[in-house]
This record gives C-alpha cells, structure tokens and sequence, in this order.
C-alpha cells in the first residue's frame, strides 16, 4: 500500500509537470487557435535560461547561489515570454484562423530553435545582428520610389537575402577566432544542480519520505495555476483576453486593442513554457531535444481536457502522470501479488514507461468514440460553425 | 419618391460620401452619402437585409469600404482598426448586442471604459448615471452577460457604450424583439442622454415611435439613400415603403 | 504544344530510369532511389491533405509498417553469418534469448505475402485508426493531434519491444540477399532503384485515378465544406477512411522501398520529426497538385542531401526557415506557384515578361474598376 | 387535404437556456410554395437547422411523409430528399460548374460507386437541363469559386434541383443580388413549385410579394401567424412585431 501511496505521489509530480507544460500551450490553443508545435523548444528556452542562470549565481558565493532557482524561474518567464511576444508578432499573426498552418510554421520555428541553442556561439550572435540589422536597415532606407515598384516586395525578400548572407559570411569570417566561435552550450545535455533545500527529503508522511523536488514541483504548478487562475479572472490584461476570445470583434468596437492582446496572451502561454522547462532541469538533465519528449503528452492533456478550459487540463494531466507511474512502473504487480494470470500477463505487458504510453493512447482513442470533444467541451451556439 | 436632402445643421460629426462597400463579391452598400449633425439624433430606415447594419459596421470599422469617405470629427477615416476608432469617441451598439457572453455585467461594464483615455486600468468606476438609467444592471452586476434576457442585454449594451463617453453613438436596432415596456425606456434612456450629454446618436430603427424621436431621416434600400428628410415629413407612403411588412 | 507539357513527365521518368544510373555514381543513384521511393509517401500524403484536407502526422507509422514487413522477410529468408544466429533465426534474437519465433513472425517466410503485406497490413492499420477518428466528426488540428499520437504511441511500442522486433536497433537489411543479391550490393541497389522508377508511376496513376472522377470531386468537396457535402446526402465517413487507408498502403510500400535502399528500419522512421517533414515536401512541392509532392519530395531531400554533406550544422535552420517561408509565402507551393501565374507575375514585376491579363472574371462590377 | 408532406409538431430547440425556437407547429403539403419572414432572431434559421437533421429539436417531433426525422444525420435526412440552401451560397469553389452540379445529380453518393461508375445519360441531361435554365451553360467550365455572387446564388439552387429533393428549403435565396437577378430567381422558384414542396425564407418584402405565396410570420421562435401577404400585413401582430405598435 505504501508503495501505491509513494507512486501516487510520483503520478502527481509527473502529472505536475505535464500541467506546467500543458497550462501554457492550452492557453495558446483554447484561447487563440493556434497549435504551437514550438511549445516543447519554448520550455527547452526556459531550461537553458535556468542553467545560465545558474552559471552566473556560482560565482556569488554559496548564500545567494542557494536562491538561484527563484530567479531563474523568473527570468525563465520573462525571457520565454519575450521570445513567445517576437514570436507572435512576426510569424503567428499572419497566420491567425488556419490552426494547421500554425501547426507547421511553428514546427519550422521549432527546429530552428533546436538548432539555435545547439550552436550558438558569440560569432553567431554577432552575425545574426548583423544580418538583423541590416536588413531592417535597408528596409528602413529604401528610397520610396523604389517602395511603390511593383517588384519592391522580391527586392525586398532580395535583400533580406543579401542580409542574410552577409550575416553568415561574418560569422564564418569571426568563427577563425576559437573563443568566438565556440559553441555556448553546443548539442550535449547540460546539468543543473539543484539547490541545497531542494535536494532530499522534505520529511513524512506516514512513514513515507516526500523528496524535496517532487514536492516542490507539485507546489510550484499548483501555484502557477492559481496564478493563471488569477491572472485570467481578475486582472484588467485578463478581463481583456476573456473578452477578445470571446468576441473578438465587438472587444475590438469597444476599445479594446486586440493585437496588443494577441501578444500578451501568447507571451504567458510562451512565459509558462519557460517555467515547465526551468521546473523539468530539476528532474534530470536536459538538452536540444528536450521538447519532443513533452509536446506530445502536452496535446494529449489538451484532448482529454477539452480545449480551453482550466479544469479539464488539471484533471486530465494529473491522470496521464498517474497512470504513468501506477501501471508504467509495474508498482500494481508490487502491491498486489495475487493478480490472477490473464490479467496479470496484460499489466505486465504494460508495464514499462514506453507501454504505459500506449495504454495512455488507447484510453483517450476509447474516451474519444464516447465524448469526441473532450472532458469539458464548450457548450454554446458557436461551437460548431 | 421624395427628394433626398440633407440635414440643415452647420456642423456634423460624420460625413460619409460615396461609400461602396462589399461583402466578399456581393455588392452591400452603393454611393451612400449621410451627415450627421453634432448633437441630434438620426435615423436610419429601411427594411431587413438592405445594408444599414453594413453602414454601421462600416463606420465603427469592421468593414473596409472598396471606395469613399468616411470623415468623423474633422479627420478621414481610413483602415483605422475599430478600437482605435472607439478611442476617438465613437460608441458601436451592434445589432446583436453582443454582450460578451461569460463574464459578469459589472467586466462587461468596465470594458465599456476602455475607450476612455487610460482604458480600464485607470477607470475602474462604474459611473452610477448608467443605474439611474437602467436600474436593472445594478441588480444583476454579478451575473454573466450571457444569462440577462433579451431585454436587459440591450440595456447593459448601450449603458456599455455610454460609459466609453462617446461623441457619437451608433445604435443598431435597439428595439428589436424586446418587450414594450423595456423599449420606452430605453427610448428615455436615449432621449436624455442626448439632452444631457449633447452627444450625436445614429440610430437604426423599425420601431415607428422610436424612428419618430430623431430630427432627420434616412431610408435605404438595397444598399443605396432612397429618400431623406426632417422626421416630421415621414409620411405614410414611405412608412408603407420602408417600415411595415 | 499541350501534348508536349503532358510528355514532359513520361520524359523526366525515362530519363531517370535510363540516363541516371549511367551517369550518376552508386552512391547518388541509391540517394535518388531513396527521393523517389519517398516520393510515393509524399503522394499519399497529397491525397489525404492537399485533396482531403486532412493532415495526418502519423504516416511514419505506415511507412515503418511497409519497411518492417520487408525486413522481417529479408530476415527470415537470409542464411548468412551476418543476419543468421546459432539457433537458425534472425541473429538479434539471440541477445534477448528468444527461441522461438514470434507468432507474427511467421508468415513472412512467404514473399507472396511479404509483397501483400508491404501495402495490407499499413492499409488495414490505417484504415482502422481512420475509422475510430473520423465516424466521430474528428477533424482539423485534431485529427492531426490525434495522428501525432499515434505515431509516438507505434514508437513507444516498437522501441520498447526488443524480443519481437528489436527495439531501438531496428532491422538491418542491407546484410541480407534476395534471390541471391546481398541487399545492399551495387547490382541489388540499381534493381531497387528501377523497381520504385517504376511503382512511382503507378502510384501516381492511381491517385490521379482517385482524384479526377466525381470521387476526386467529393473529396474536394470534403476539403471545402464538409457540411455542405454531407447536407447533399454524402455520408463523407467512408471517403475519408478510404483515402487514410490508401494512402497508408502507399505509405507502406514508399517504407519498403525506403528501407532496402537505405539498408535499415528501425523506430526512428516513426520519430515525429520524419512524420512532418514528410507533410513539407507535400507543402513545398504544392499540394492539390499530383506533381507537386513529387517535385517536393525529391528536391527537399536533395537540398537536404547538398546542404548536410557541406554544413551539416545549418540543414535544421535550412529545413526550418524552408518550413516557415513555404506556408506564411508560398502556400501553394513550388508548382502551384508556377501554375498559378507566380512566376510570370514575378518576371513581370521586374519589367522582363508582359503582364497577363488578370484572373478573368466572369462579371466586372463598378467597385472594382473604382478601387483600382 | 392530403396528408402533410412535411410536419413539425410543439418543436422546441434549447440552446443552455435561449429558446431558439418555442413550440412550433407547421406542416406542409405537397406541391406547395411558402414563405417565412420575421425579424431578425426569429428562429427562421434554426427552423431549417431542425428539418435538415443540424440540430436536434429538445422536444418535439419533425416527421417527413409521417415518418420521424428526429436524430437522423444530416446525409440521411438529404438522401430522404429534404434539400437546403445556405444563407450565402455555399457551392464547392474549387470544382467546376458541370461537376458541382454532377456531385449533386449523382442517383447514389456511395464512395465505390462515384469512383467506377460513370454519371448516367438522364442525369447528365439533368445537369445540362439545369446549367441552361439557370443561364451558367456559358460558364460550365469555371471554377464556381470565380462565378458572380448572383451566379453562385443560382448554382446553388440548381445543385438543390439536381439532387431532386422532394423538399426545397431555400434560405435567402435573393440576398446580395440585383433587382434583375432576384425577379430572375422568383421566376425560377415558381416554377419549382408544384413538383417540389419549396420553403423560401426572406427578409425582401418585395420579392416575397412576387412570390404570390402564402406566408408564414415566425416571431422569438413561435409562430405568430400564417396566411396571404396582404392578411399577415393588416394582422396587428405583425404590424406590432415590424413597428413596435400599431400607430
């Protein structure tokens, strides 16, 4: 019975987890439209801004280090967010209404992002500005004449290119220098030590230890949530994105800028992502790929949740994390020796963390033939148009 | 058929002229030409589907016209997103109402100060004029917009729009299927803002005793101005023409 | 002139089928095979997505099924010391003890039914799978979420399940003989090459046959407007699993004739990066169009091949900008690009070609002529 | 009297509370031309919804030639012949006039028989029948996304004629269109009549009084009256309905 309790206590850390990463991307899709196949590399971001994080509070000595965590949780946030707002307003706004060419776009976005953190390098950087800089540069300073030619719009795509390139053959002119063109984190996973007070037990419950990280870890989504709760329910940016989603063309009427809102909301979902990802650098170490392991699981959260409803992605992540753990680590077969042979012979089939998935699967394709539109669905007129 | 004319007035508020404006491939408003004058009421006419709410919609900015002006206060209008337009005074109660479904009366309340200078960051107080006018909301602040009835949602629209404290006021059909009594008293409701405030309305009506509250009129039919002139020369005929089945 | 625009195809095949091994080296011809055999992939893809309008993510799954079956078969039927263990069955048994053959192992000595179930056994998965999602008006981002899932799910499974089908490491088959060839010999590889040459056609002949009568029509009409269609009296359920189930046999033949060129099957083929980029070739080539996945298919992988041979590290930015670029600019494609006039207006933004006349429209309305 | 081609008994649709349409009774004959009006929100429809199998009725029953309809799918209630026009024109774009129209006329919609069987001669002159009465013979070739609004309005109805539905529903088949073009269409929807029962909803006066049929006045989802244009004009109801009161 124990070990149940001790596993029941993994599913919750594990399903925590999932909320964390699914809370963002929910947002995104139920609120917005939009599929956001970038999610995972967006929650790779806020891994890697933890671990810089950490890198930059070693050398202040053992006290403040110990507080590391919070800040990078913070700045995780921030930066992720600014990513997901740069992201919003250059690519997903033009692709607003079509949720599978979003779906595909951020797919392209996402490998680029896997690829980024894996060579970025200083001579990057720099050539990656340059590139920026001049192209908006020749954007800003096209004589108008040229503007209205109606081959403007390839001239245009021209000197991007021209940029581009011009970006590239700095980085390769400044990748002679070692210091410059080595790799800041390069392809191999990175590791992040855990601070002090989270490491070990946080002490027991009858007779079970409760390890520090999973602990924290189920403290820290229930704490975002209620944020997100919060921030959705009672803040005036809230009131406005409940708004526009729910009619956006008369928030529009009434004052309301609906695409500062569009940013705003895909920052938090995109800011979230940041915080999944800091919170999972707890767990193990990460690396480039550390979104495809999660997006998936993320989706399945949303499917048996019903899109944009809060409650249905808690109960949803919170059952996947447990069935995980229960039936993926044999823990049944442990508490209960005496499960008779046919049965037994299908637990055990199911019984490793790659099968429970496909049990996981099974049970939302079943779900899915009685209640096609998830847990909670949207009730309303304008559900099916 | 009488003579389209214009409103005597000096100063208008907004001048469309020459608007044609489409629907996908279907030709909805064609050369529409109205004023407004500051500080009157205006009355649009004309039977179902022949392009008023398209006006409207035109105006506030969620269609774009193929061709003409719209000038509001002085300034052109063109491809200003709507909520810019809000800010710039223009009050927009749709056909529909369009309340937003899910959240309280007193958000629905509040996002109608958006439009004031600070949005509703800074204006978080709903001012009580808007109760005196229509009691009603102050009762059911803490239900959602969505479960008012028919009547109570016009209620909460156009005191929504009035707390943006717009210059002009477009009302679309503000009347239609709401019980007598609750038309009367959005019928006062209008009436004294206009005389308090000074601020231009145009409204959308089939509602006769309404249509009968403006100065001026004009009547439409397929998508064009057909006829215009002082409410006091709505005759018969073109009631018989423009209003009854 | 017409019947010339219509020969260019045939031409283009003839040409790849007799020219190319000749003047390509073994390795290049084994990567075009390797295009074209994924070309096949890429048209079944365009059937369901570019005609049907549903985009499914899990068609590795299907062509990991035809690549499996081919495999098994190669496997069973090889006698060498490479692929054979002591026990007289695939060697990689022998690591995780198994003795005895899996029960699904055993029709694979046939090749008669290694040849049908190239395409079946995908077909039969496809189908099923399509079945469950669409009888419940599954559809959108959904259907394509619930794909997705399915492939990671077909992944878990395969890499988890050493003692049947060897988990992470896949079945190698390039050690393998056929009718006395070493799979991966030079003399076997230009044998490979000719027959998916020759399966590519008929693949394409059979989607043309698909989407140019009044079934093509009604699942144009699917794409378009589903409820319109089904208020017509068409129940649009059997339509959309049959095309799944068409397009995962092509799927699965594309995977066979993958795997014995690329010598290996293994799980990675449904890893969900090979799902997608598969959907790309068909978003780049142009969809709707039954050239377009082809040209696709074939020139991404080239690009691919060109860019990871000389900076290996810049094919994900390539691959992603191409991704992002193709659906925010070029939504038709590279050939609906060129047949919808993208290329002559190009030419003749910059002076070089006349400008066509524009898109003819039936009636001219005033509106118009005053706007512009 | 014969007995009712199409009845529809207390019907009631319920959307989480909004009452779309309250205990509606109606039945139509064989043959017969009718139409609908009422305000905007009047249920008009939601009616259609319910008689086409989008939406299912909360109480009530719909029966077609006395059999229930209620809970049958949307393709079902098509194949028993009950035929809908959208509000605007919803014809496939991306085909072209001729196959729009053939997708339509095919006797079975079965995905083996569309794929190996050829179009029959009688529906091919079907199509041919309806492309020249409709005036689209000269665009049989373009894409129907690329007719004129007016264009696309009649390729639409026609579609629904080639299905040869017993019942023609026809939701605004006249908006967005010129007076020339609805004068057109009023011609054709007469002469559907009589072979077909035909349910026009419109909100242009004129055109239902061309129409010559009887009318139907639906009002907040119940039917407020029935009877000639000139009656249901002088019914105090109505006149209170359009103009608030009767003055």
């Amino acid at each position: 019975m124990e070990l149940i309790f001790s596993q029941l206590l993994d599913g919750l850390s594990i399903g925590s987890v999932l909320l964390l990463a699914a809370t963002g991307l929910a947002i995104v899709f139920g609120l917005m439209g939009v599929i956001n196949l970038a999610h995972g590399e967006l929650m790779m971001i806020g891994a890697y801004v933890t671990y810089v994080t950490q890198n930059l509070f070693r050398p202040m000595g053992e006290g403040i280090f110990e507080l590391y965590f919070l800040f990078a949780l913070v700045f995780a946030f921030f930066i992720t967010g600014i990513v997901g707002v740069i992201l919003e307003r250059t690519l997903i706004r033009q692709l607003y209404g079509r949720p599978l060419e979003t779906l595909l776009a951020t797919w392209g976005v996402s490998l680029v992002l896997i690829q980024f953190i894996r060579s970025v390098s200083t001579s990057m950087t720099i050539g990656i500005v340059v590139a920026v800089v001049l192209g908006f540069l020749a954007q800003r300073f096209a004589p108008k004449k040229l503007k209205q030619a109606s081959f403007y719009p390839y001239l245009s795509g021209l000197a991007w290119l021209v940029s581009a390139v011009i970006g590239f053959l700095a980085i390769t002119a400044l990748s002679g220098s070692k210091f410059l063109s080595k790799p800041w984190f390069g392809p191999r996973n990175i590791d992040v030590t855990a601070p002090k007070w989270l490491q070990g037990s946080w002490g027991s419950i009858a007779g079970i230890e409760l390890p520090g990280i999973r602990i924290f870890i189920i403290l820290l989504s229930a704490l975002l949530l209620a944020f997100v709760a919060w921030f959705l329910t009672k803040s005036v940016w809230g009131l406005r994105i409940r708004s526009v989603t729910q009619n956006r063309q008369m928030s529009n009427c009434l004052g309301i800028p609906t695409d500062n809102v569009d940013s705003i909301t895909f920052g938090i979902g995109s800011g979230l992502a940041g915080v999944a990802g800091a919170a999972i650098t707890l767990l193990g170490s990460v690396g480039p790929n550390l979104g495809a392991a999660y997006i998936v699981s993320c989706f399945m959260v949303i499917v048996l949740g019903g899109v944009g409803n809060l409650v249905g992605t808690v109960i949803a992540s919170m059952m996947l994390g447990i069935i995980q753990s229960i039936i993926g680590s044999g823990a049944i077969l442990i508490a209960f020796p005496e499960i008779p042979n046919p049965s037994r012979a299908v637990i055990e089939f199911f019984a490793t963390t790659s099968m429970s998935y496909v049990l996981i699967f099974i049970f939302i394709i079943g779900f899915l033939q009685f209640k096609p539109t998830g847990m909670f669905p949207q009730k309303g007129r304008s559900v099916e148009s | 058929m009488v003579q389209a004319t214009a409103p005597a007035s000096t100063k208008t508020i907004l001048r469309a002229s020459g608007l044609n404006v489409y629907y996908g491939e279907s030709h909805i408003l064609r050369n529409v030409d109205l004023q407004i004058p500051e500080g009157e009421m205006i009355c649009l006419i004309g039977r179902n589907g022949v392009g008023k709410t398209t006006f409207l919609k035109t105006i506030i900015g969620l269609l774009e016209q193929r061709s003409g002006n719209i000038e509001y206060d002085g300034k052109q209008l063109t491809s200003q997103a709507p909520y810019k337009r809000a800010r710039a005074g223009i009050g927009y109660v749709s056909q529909g109402r369009d309340i937003i479904p899910r959240i309280t009366v007193r958000e629905n309340l509040q996002i109608g100060m958006e439009s004031l200078p600070g949005g509703m960051g800074k204006n978080r107080h709903i001012d009580p004029l808007v109760f005196e006018l229509f009691p009603i909301l102050e009762q059911f602040l803490n239900r959602r917009g969505g479960d008012l009835s028919g009547g109570q949602q016009q209620q909460l629209a156009i005191a929504r729009a009035l707390l943006g404290k717009p210059k002009l006021l477009l009302l679309d059909e503000p009347t239609e299927g709401i019980q007598p009594s609750i038309i009367l008293d959005i019928e006062r409701a209008v009436k004294r803002i206009i005389q308090e405030t000074g601020i231009s309305v145009l409204l959308v009506e089939q509602h006769l005793h309404f249509v009968k509250q403006s100065s001026f009129y004009y009547a439409m039919q397929r998508g064009g101005i057909v006829s215009s002139g002082p409410t006091s020369q709505l005759s018969d005929d073109i009631i018989e023409e423009f209003l009854t089945v | 002139m017409k019947l010339f625009k219509k020969l260019i195809p045939w031409l283009l095949l003839a040409f790849a089928f007799f020219v190319l091994p000749a003047i390509l080296s073994q390795f290049r011809l084994n990567l075009f095979g390797r295009y074209f055999s994924l070309a096949i992939v890429a048209l079944g893809i365009d059937l369901i997505w570019g005609y049907t309008g549903l985009l499914s993510l899990g068609q590795g799954i299907f062509f990991a099924l035809g690549g499996y079956a081919i495999g098994m078969h190669l496997l069973l039927v090889t006698q060498n010391d490479f692929t054979t263990g002591a026990n007289g069955l695939p060697k990689f048994f022998e690591n995780y003890g198994v003795d005895n053959l899996p029960f699904f192992w055993q029709p694979f000595w046939s090749f008669p039914w290694t040849l049908i179930a190239i395409w079946l056994i995908p077909a039969i998965v496809a189908g099923l799978v399509g079945y469950l999602i669409f009888r419940n008006r599954i559809k959108g981002v959904y259907f394509s979420i619930i794909t997705q899932a399915s492939l990671m799910v077909f992944y878990h499974f395969f890499n988890g399940q050493q003692k049947l089908v060897n988990g992470t490491n896949g079945l190698k088959t390039s050690t393998t003989e056929i009718f006395g060839m070493v799979v991966g010999s030079d003399d076997a590889q230009i044998v490979f090459y000719r027959i998916t040459l020759i399966l590519l056609p008929f693949a394409y002949l059979l989607c043309k046959f698909l989407t140019s009568g009044r079934f093509g029509d009604a699942l144009i009409g699917i794409r378009d407007d589903e409820a319109r269609l089904r208020f017509t009296g068409f129940n649009p359920v059997p339509f959309k699993v049959i095309v799944y189930l068409v397009a995962g046999g092509l799927a699965g033949i594309s995977g066979a004739l993958y795997t014995i060129q690329s010598g290996i099957v293994s799980p990675q083929y449904m890893a969900i990066p090979m799902s997608i980029e598969m959907v790309i070739w068909v978003a780049v080539g142009g969809r709707g169009t039954l050239i377009g996945p082809i040209i696709g298919a074939v020139l991404v992988n080239y690009l691919r091949s060109l860019v990871s041979e000389a900076l290996p590290e810049a094919w994900l930015f390539v691959q992603g900008g191409l991704f992002i670029f193709v659906v925010v600019l070029m939504p038709d494609g590279i050939y609906g690009w060129f047949k919808n006039g993208g290329f002559m207006s190009m030419l003749a933004a910059f002076g070089l070609a006349k400008k066509s006349a524009t898109y003819p429209k039936v009636d001219m309305d005033e509106g118009y002529a005053a706007e512009s | 009297m014969t007995t009712p081609i199409l009845e529809l008994n207390d019907v009631s649709v319920d959307f989480d509370g909004f009452f779309a349409l309250t205990d509606l009774s109606l039945s139509l004959s064989h043959g017969e031309l009718r139409s609908i009006i009422g305000p905007n929100g009047a249920g008009k429809t939601t009616f259609l919804d319910v008689i086409t199998g989008k939406v299912r009725p909360t109480k009530g029953s719909v029966s077609l030639r006395g059999a229930s309809i209620v809970g049958l799918s949307e393709q079902k209630i098509s194949l028993l012949g009950v035929g809908r026009k959208f509000q605007t024109p919803r014809v496939f774009e991306n085909l072209t006039v001729t196959r729009n129209l053939e997708l339509a006329a095919s006797p079975t919609k079965e995905p083996f028989s569309l794929m190996f069987k050829k179009l029959g001669p009688t529906a091919k002159d079907e199509v041919h029948r309806l492309m020249d009465y409709v005036g689209l013979a000269p665009f049989a070739k373009v894409l129907a996304g690329s007719l004129s609004h007016g264009q696309k309005q009649w390729l639409a109805i026609s579609m629904l004629v080639a299905q040869s539905p017993d019942i023609i529903l026809l939701d605004e088949p006249v908006a967005g269109l010129t007076d020339e073009e609805t004068n057109r269409t009023a011609e054709l929807i007469k002469s559907l009549a009589g072979e077909h029962t035909v349910v026009v909803i419109e909100h242009d006066m004129e055109f239902i009084r061309d129409l010559g049929a009887p009318v139907t006045v639906l009002h907040q989802g119940k039917l407020l009256t029935e009877g000639t244009l000139d009656e249901v004009k002088s019914d105090p109801k109505v006149i209170e309905v359009y103009l608030g009161q009767a003055d």
